[in-house]
């Protein structure tokens, strides 16, 4: 298996890319998949996280087979 | 209760009056309703048209959430949510939120509730193309209170 | 800003579409909407039909008096009230109020002073025909906070 | 000219009669013309006034050519 990553918007500008496979090994954390897919070490305010479909924290953990997304502040309605 | 995402534009009017012809009438006496559209002018330029992407599976599984927290809230018969996606032209529907109850107090607040709460929580990003050619990301939801 | 005593059957959502294409597409951003539906139970009886009287003149001149509060107190671009009157069976709507704006927490705001005021001081009376035969006026309103 | 009365719902069936012209004379207030009109001396919480479609007070003053109405607590919308 492997853990998905999604980047939405301005996010998925800045990373330039839509969407990353990663390797599980070393990865704890929903901050350990931001820095593994883009060299980003923190996030900002202006950073969201999803963990299957879920608004999380930067701090939650991760594992094998799960699709963590990264965006900015959501703009619908 | 039913979540739509439109890629297509949708006649909002017509889609309540099909929601509702599945309801069972008599039982409810209040409908309230909110239809959000693209308006052609917005943080002081001119918006020629619209782009709005959105996290599919996340975006169904975060409004089906936010409207069965408003029926756990309040006594509801029905919701209904549509929410376009992909290019908007100005004056388009972008949203449309309605719930059925008995009561109105239900469903004034209930249907409010469903808004506010897709505004915050439901993974939508604007992007307009104003006139003199820019393109730009809307930053954040004007706030609803 | 539309006032409408209605004496026979009306389809809301296409009262809507019928007025929301005479406002300018692109100026309003959100459109709040509240319909009132005859529900055929009310304090524990079943109801087979109702009569509404009103007040003629002085309805069209409280509703009218109504939207202009309405339009002093928040910046809408329109607003529609239609109501019915006489003999109206189950799952008929008895009201529609709506009101359209640049932005939603007016429309919201708006459309629901519409409504509570309308329910205390509009001229309307119910008179319920139950389904035993027996027939009551409606003693008052529910609260709606 | 004339003062012109009316009654709505309950209160028309109370007072047997849906509208009524009174000559003003002797009719100072919403109060005189409930009086006139009924016997009934004073209003209640459930007697409302109109006065040319507009809700006053019982001690409301009235003039030649007013439209006076009287109806119970309203119940639309």
């Amino acid at each position: 298996m492997a853990i998905k990553v999604k980047f939405f918007a301005s996010l998925r500008e800045w990373a330039g890319q839509s969407e990353v496979m990663l390797e599980p090994e070393g990865l704890a954390s929903v901050a350990d998949v931001l820095k593994a897919s883009t060299g980003e070490r923190g996030g900002s305010d202006s950073v969201l996280c999803a963990l299957n479909f879920e608004t999380v924290s930067l701090s939650h953990a991760v594992k094998d087979g799960d699709e963590v997304a990264f965006f900015p502040p959501v703009t619908g309605g | 209760m039913a979540v739509v995402i439109e890629s297509d534009s949708f006649d909002p009017w017509q889609a309540l009056q099909r929601h509702q012809d599945s309801l069972v009438g008599g039982s409810f006496g209040a409908t309230a309703v909110f239809v959000g559209s693209m308006r052609d002018f917005n943080q002081g330029d001119e918006v020629q048209g619209m782009t709005l992407e959105h996290y599919p599976g996340m975006t169904e599984h975060q409004l089906e959430a936010i409207a069965a927290e408003a029926a756990e809230q309040w006594p509801l018969l029905d919701t209904l949510i549509h929410h376009r996606v992909g290019d908007i032209d100005p004056a388009e529907p972008i949203v449309l939120t309605a719930v059925w109850s008995a009561h109105r107090a239900a469903a004034f607040e209930a249907n409010r509730f469903l808004m506010e709460a897709l505004k915050s929580r439901a993974p939508f990003w604007k992007r307009e193309q104003l006139s003199d050619g820019e393109e730009r990301w809307v930053e954040k939801n004007t706030p609803g209170y």
